[in-house]
């Protein structure tokens, strides 16, 4: 497994109010994302256990695009991946955003 | 005083050595070995039918079981290398030269064998290609083919999967070439004449069917988010504005769910009967739940796919089917309608470089062609007009006179940026550069040219090639939607924001598309069970492809 | 009452994921989990072979209303780690069971599993003891113990003497129970005693239909999470006892079995004796004509489970 | 050991027992008090629907009795038999009644002591030696849940590997000495001692809870399960606002 961690400049924060989401399964060619809450609210934090090695700049660009695009500000995300295509880590990390936002039942 | 008849003599001695083991047109297969020997010639210039899907797989094993020593040096002239079969009779120096279409499974050995000089490679055509050149200068001496039933006449039924046969029993019979036809049974009456007996020389009753590949099955089970995604870009930003009713599909998952979004997402977009009216395509499964639903009025087949034979025999009014109410595939015909009368070819492939080109092969597999670059091409020799046509013209060259102005033919490459395993869709070199100089080839194999290829889809929106003006813009335009692969990486962020200003890239947001509504519950079959379910119990799928 | 329905329609139960399923199964909102993914209760065992962990070992446990009552809830993730059971995993499960027995509430096990975990072999296989002798005990307090069965995994090795030992076994066609697979048939006795690549065979040997029609699962649903839902709201409502009577009549049903079907080679021919008209359909209908024609053929395993 | 010796070093006064094939029943008298009832599956054979049920009905007659005396469960097994007709009648079902009427003894009153004398693996391991109250072994017991060529194949790591993985982890190797380690044996038994008396000790224990997972965490080879299920039953049991009744 390789382990990577990233702390990256969060310009849109999180919204909603749950404390905590998760989505996807640990598979071959799937991940599960948990988020968190955390501060500040204006950074993203992300550790990936990964057993793809050698994709470090794959996921640095991936994330980036993340934070920049979705509200991750505030947000501890653990990353499980068994090997997820960069299709699948993006869409995953947005559902996962969107999830945390959802109003609490 | 010249023979104007040598051919036919030499058909004649064929047909009377042949008659030694038959009954009549009949041989026991239990002759077959012996037949075999009595009618193939040294340096004859033989074509085994075969493509994709069928196979004339008892002919093929008698064929190789040829002794080397009686009949060598043949040139075999036939659309698929598939079998084992077929290579053996290379490895043990019964046949010499080669010309083909498509390996497909075969693709690894192929490749091993010509770099070891083990065959001697004419060409690698796309069918219709080859099935041209079957009337010019490949013309074979003896057809060895497949069908389901013969009468005693040598009347064949070739039934739902029809596929090449009539032009290869053309191109042969016609020109003094012997005809020997596989069936499954001898029957007192064939359910319908697919090929007339004065034809056919000689039938061998192999006692059970030939061999089919379900090779256009895709189980709905297995299409993920990001192919939805891609099947989703593709509907609201191709087949909507352009408008395409006449067009062809190829066989990857991204197409099935176009195929499958087509009910539920293509009706919410209300495209009905706007779009997907007329395919040339075989009967794919995935198509059940479109046909159903009332969105497809006319398919007409390249052949047929295993399971779907009862249900396109019920629905006579969208496929083409014979007096006997099974279907009538014909590829050769098939290929040009393809060619001709489509607006858009839609399909997935393995690499695509910087300026377009696309290619399936990949490094030590030569897969062949089949029929993807003619569907993947813009023919030239088009002159009737049609919306998408024209418009996509008019955006390739805007400023030309429209009365003189030739339309363009859709052929869009669909993908996700990354395939199994990773591995990118968008490269600097195609892997067949490297295959063309270790075979010392004249041309790469390319399945569709850079100037024929209109758009490219992926995940990450939509590449339309029409509007780049200079290759730069292309470049960039295809780096836009390359995603997270090097070449993806590697984009002039402003470039590809002024190409998105312009349209030539969109992105799922510009199309109103939000990537997290790709949910599989849009596929309207989830499963090969609903697919078995749409077609009312019809479509009776193979066993490998079951879960229940 | 009023039913709360929960958010489930056209969700396919074989698709889902465990947590999926457990949103569409319960009333809308009321799941509470135990020992949830933050808390990152991950295998011990799997960095051994560098194999990805996943936050909640492959299983999702915690309480939950079932149209308005309280039940206990386990999922297993089918998808990771085949739904296989190792030490976490089976502890979570055990440890549920065990609350059930204490609080007198009944417990709802979806099943999605290959079996024993094998890289903590030693510590799933005895799991699957506890958790078996934790439900004989859960059961013998008066609490039901309901399985759901239609995920991807099936329902196989030790999982499915777990579905074995529980009081009420709602299964949809795309669930498969048996104790050994396909391919471990396949490998150890060869392709002749069992082709697991003929999916067909895979099925009506082992398959939601077949074992309903022999009384290895109580209940037949749609593969969709509402059709579980009712099934669940139902089989709630029944009283299941575990004790010398019913264990006598399971005796009775299973030797009762083995004298009728014993001899039969292919499970249509276990149809055939069992007097279903056109056994060799069966595969193909869909649900509501397979249960008309299971009706009052179908052997009950009622009292006797 | 052969299953004679075993059983002459735990009945010294004799026994009266049955064998059919694979199979053993019979009765015995413990040497300081009462019936004991024996039964076992031997010759180390794999358990299919029909060794399963007849094992079965032979407990179901002891509980019928209403004797309450101990069971002795020997074992010497394969795995689960792996067929087609087998799985095709339902196995599962099979061997879950196995461990339940097992269980179900030992709730009414039995005793229940498994003796693993040979092997035992996978499914058949669950439904027989696995079931009973108390598990006991004897040195040359050779549990096993899951082969290293099997589990070789699978991970596709050389058995090699699998070998030296297993030297720093009871957790899924085959063997005795790990199903003690995480806590699926309660004893093993010396062969050295008279097994009659080694037995009395262990029927001198009262029943008890399921303890395996604890003596997995002390034994130092499961170190989770117990804390685990511990902590779960606890978390229920703090957020139960509304207990049943019933």
């Amino acid at each position: 497994m390789e382990k990577l961690s990233f702390k990256l400049d969060a310009p849109i924060r999180a919204g909603g109010s749950r404390k905590q989401a998760i989505v996807g399964v640990v598979a071959s060619g799937n991940l599960e994302v948990l988020l968190e809450r955390a501060s500040p609210s204006d950074v993203c934090t992300i550790d990936v256990a990964t057993a793809a090695h050698g994709f470090g700049t794959v996921w640095e660009a991936v994330l980036r695009d993340f934070v920049a695009r979705r509200a991750a500000g505030g947000l501890r995300i653990s990353v499980n991946d068994g090997g997820a295509r960069p299709d699948t880590v993006a869409l995953r990390l947005a559902q996962g955003v969107r999830m945390i936002e959802e109003p609490e039942a | 005083m010249n023979d104007w008849g040598m051919q036919r003599t030499a058909l004649g001695e064929r047909v009377t050595a042949g008659q030694r083991y038959a009954k009549g047109k009949i041989v026991p297969i239990l002759s077959l070995p012996a037949f075999m020997e009595a009618v193939i010639r040294t340096g004859d210039r033989v074509c085994l039918e075969g493509d994709n899907q069928k196979q004339a797989d008892i002919l093929a094993s008698a064929l190789a079981e040829l002794d080397p020593r009686e009949v060598c040096d043949l040139h075999m002239v036939q659309s698929g290398v598939v079998l084992p079969a077929h290579l053996d009779v290379f490895e043990k120096g019964i046949a010499r030269r080669l010309d083909f279409s498509y390996s497909g499974p075969q693709s690894g050995r192929i490749a091993r064998m010509l770099f070891g000089r083990k065959i001697e490679l004419g060409a690698v055509h796309t069918y219709l290609e080859l099935f041209a050149r079957y009337f010019i200068d490949l013309t074979p001496q003896v057809a060895l083919i497949a069908a389901v039933s013969a009468d005693k006449d040598g009347n064949l039924y070739t039934g739902p999967n029809t596929e090449d046969t009539p032009i290869v029993v053309e191109a042969t019979s016609y020109k003094n070439g012997l005809v020997v036809a596989q069936v499954t049974e001898i029957v007192d009456k064939v359910p319908r004449v697919d090929i007339p007996g004065d034809l056919v020389h000689f039938v061998v009753e192999a006692g059970k069917p030939f061999y089919v590949e379900p090779l256009f099955t895709r189980d709905p089970a297995a299409i993920t988010e990001t192919q939805i995604l891609t099947a989703m870009l593709a509907i609201k930003g191709i087949y909507a504005p352009y408008g395409v009713r006449r067009l062809n599909h190829g066989i990857g998952f991204n197409t099935a769910a176009i195929e499958l979004l087509l009910p539920t997402y293509g009706e919410r977009l209300g495209l009905k009967g706007k779009v997907c009216t007329h395919f040339a395509l075989n009967p794919h499964p995935t198509l059940i739940p479109a046909i159903e639903s009332g969105w497809v009025e006319q398919v007409h087949c390249f052949g047929s796919e295993v399971g779907m034979e009862d249900y396109v025999a019920a629905r006579p009014d969208i496929f083409f089917t014979g007096p006997d109410g099974s279907l009538r595939s014909n590829r050769a015909f098939c290929q040009m309608a393809g060619l001709y009368a489509c607006d858009m070819f839609i399909g997935s492939t393995l690499q695509i470089d910087l300026k377009g080109h696309s290619s399936t092969v990949t490094t030590n597999r030569i897969a062949g062609f089949g029929g993807a670059p003619n569907m993947g091409s813009d023919p030239r020799g088009r002159r009737h007009p049609s919306e998408p046509w024209l418009k996509a013209g008019a955006e390739a060259a805007p400023d030309s006179s429209p009365a003189l102005r030739r339309g363009r033919k859709l052929v869009v490459q669909i993908g996700e940026t990354f395939g199994d395993r990773n591995v990118p869709l968008f490269v600097e070199h195609l892997d067949a550069l490297e295959l063309a100089r270790e075979l010392e080839l004249d041309l790469a194999p390319v399945m569709v040219y850079s100037d024929d290829v209109t758009h490219i889809v992926t995940e990450e929106g939509i590449a339309n090639l029409l509007l780049c003006r200079n290759s730069d813009e292309r470049e960039q335009a295809i780096r836009g939607v390359a995603g997270y692969t090097d070449i993806g990486r590697a984009r002039d962020l402003k470039m590809v924001e002024r190409l998105r200003e312009r349209g030539v890239v969109r992105r799922p947001e510009d199309l109103g598309i939000d990537p997290l509504d790709a949910d599989r519950r849009l596929l309207a079959a989830r499963s090969i069970k609903d697919l078995m379910l749409a077609s009312g119990g019809l479509y009776r799928p193979p066993g490998r492809f079951r879960n229940w | 009452m009023t039913t709360v329905r929960a958010d489930a329609a056209s969700l396919s139960w074989y698709e889902a994921s465990a947590r999926q399923r457990i949103d569409a199964l319960i009333d809308r909102g009321s799941f509470d989990e135990f020992i949830g993914p933050e808390q990152r209760e991950t295998s011990p065992h799997l960095s051994i072979f560098d194999l990805p962990e996943q936050f909640d070992d492959g299983i999702v446990i915690g309480r939950g209303h079932l149209d308005a009552s309280s039940v206990l809830v386990a999922a297993q993730e089918g998808r990771f780690m085949g739904g296989a059971l190792g030490e976490v995993h089976g502890a979570k499960l055990t440890g549920l069971l065990r609350a059930a027995r204490k609080l007198k509430e009944d417990v709802l096990i979806l099943f999605d599993t290959g079996g024993v975990r094998l890289q903590e072999a030693n510590a799933g296989e005895l799991a699957i003891a506890e958790i078996m002798r934790a439900v004989i005990e859960v059961r013998r307090a008066g609490i039901k113990v309901i399985g759901l069965i239609g995920g991807r995994a099936g329902c196989y090795g030790g999982g499915s003497l777990i579905a074995g030992t529980c009081s009420n076994l709602i299964i949809s066609e795309q669930g498969r129970i048996s104790v050994s697979g396909p391919e471990v048939i396949e490998t150890n006795k060869g392709v002749e005693e069992f082709d697991s690549r003929d999916r067909a065979l895979v099925w009506r040997t082992m398959g939601g239909k077949h074992r309903y029609l022999i009384g290895g699962a109580d209940m037949f649903v749609d593969d969709a999470a509402l059709a579980f839902r009712e099934a669940a709201i139902a089989a709630l409502q029944l009283d299941r006892r575990c004790d010398l009577a019913v264990l006598a009549a399971e005796q009775e049903r299973l030797e009762r079995r083995l004298k009728r079907f014993g001899h039969a080679r292919d499970a249509v021919e276990v149809w055939q004796s069992m007097g279903i008209e056109k056994p060799a359909e069966i595969p193909g209908l869909p649900a509501e004509e397979f249960l008309r024609r299971a009706a009052d053929k179908r052997e009950n395993a009622d009292d006797a489970r | 050991m052969t299953l004679d010796d075993i059983l002459a070093g735990l009945f010294p006064s004799g026994i009266d027992i049955k064998r059919a094939g694979t199979e053993v029943a019979g009765r015995a008298t413990l040497s300081d008090a009462g019936p004991i009832h024996l039964l076992g599956i031997t010759q180390g054979s794999p358990v299919g629907v029909d060794e399963a049920i007849a094992l079965a009905r032979r407990v179901i007659e002891i509980i019928k009795s209403g004797d309450r005396a101990p069971i002795l469960l020997l074992v010497d097994s394969a795995s689960q038999l792996m067929s087609r007709r087998d799985e095709l009648l339902g196995l599962n079902e099979y061997l879950a009644h196995l461990a339940k009427v097992l269980l179900l003894a030992e709730a009414e009153g039995h005793r229940t002591v498994g003796l693993l004398y040979g092997g035992s693996a996978a499914g058949a391991f669950i439904a027989t030696a696995l079931a009973a109250g108390t598990l006991v072994a004897l040195p040359t017991a050779h549990p096993v849940v899951m082969d290293l060529p099997s589990m070789a194949r699978v991970t596709k790591l050389p058995i090699e590997v699998l070998k030296a993985k297993a030297e720093t982890t009871p957790v899924f190797a085959p063997g005795l000495d790990n199903m003690v380690r995480t806590g699926g044996v309660h004893f093993v038994w010396s062969e050295g001692e008279p097994l009659s008396a080694q037995l009395a000790a262990v029927l001198a224990r009262p029943a008890g809870d399921d303890e395996r997972d604890r003596l997995g965490a002390a034994r130092g080879g499961r170190r989770k399960a117990a804390e685990i299920a511990d902590r779960v039953a606890a978390i229920a049991m703090r957020s139960c606002t509304e207990p049943h009744d019933d």
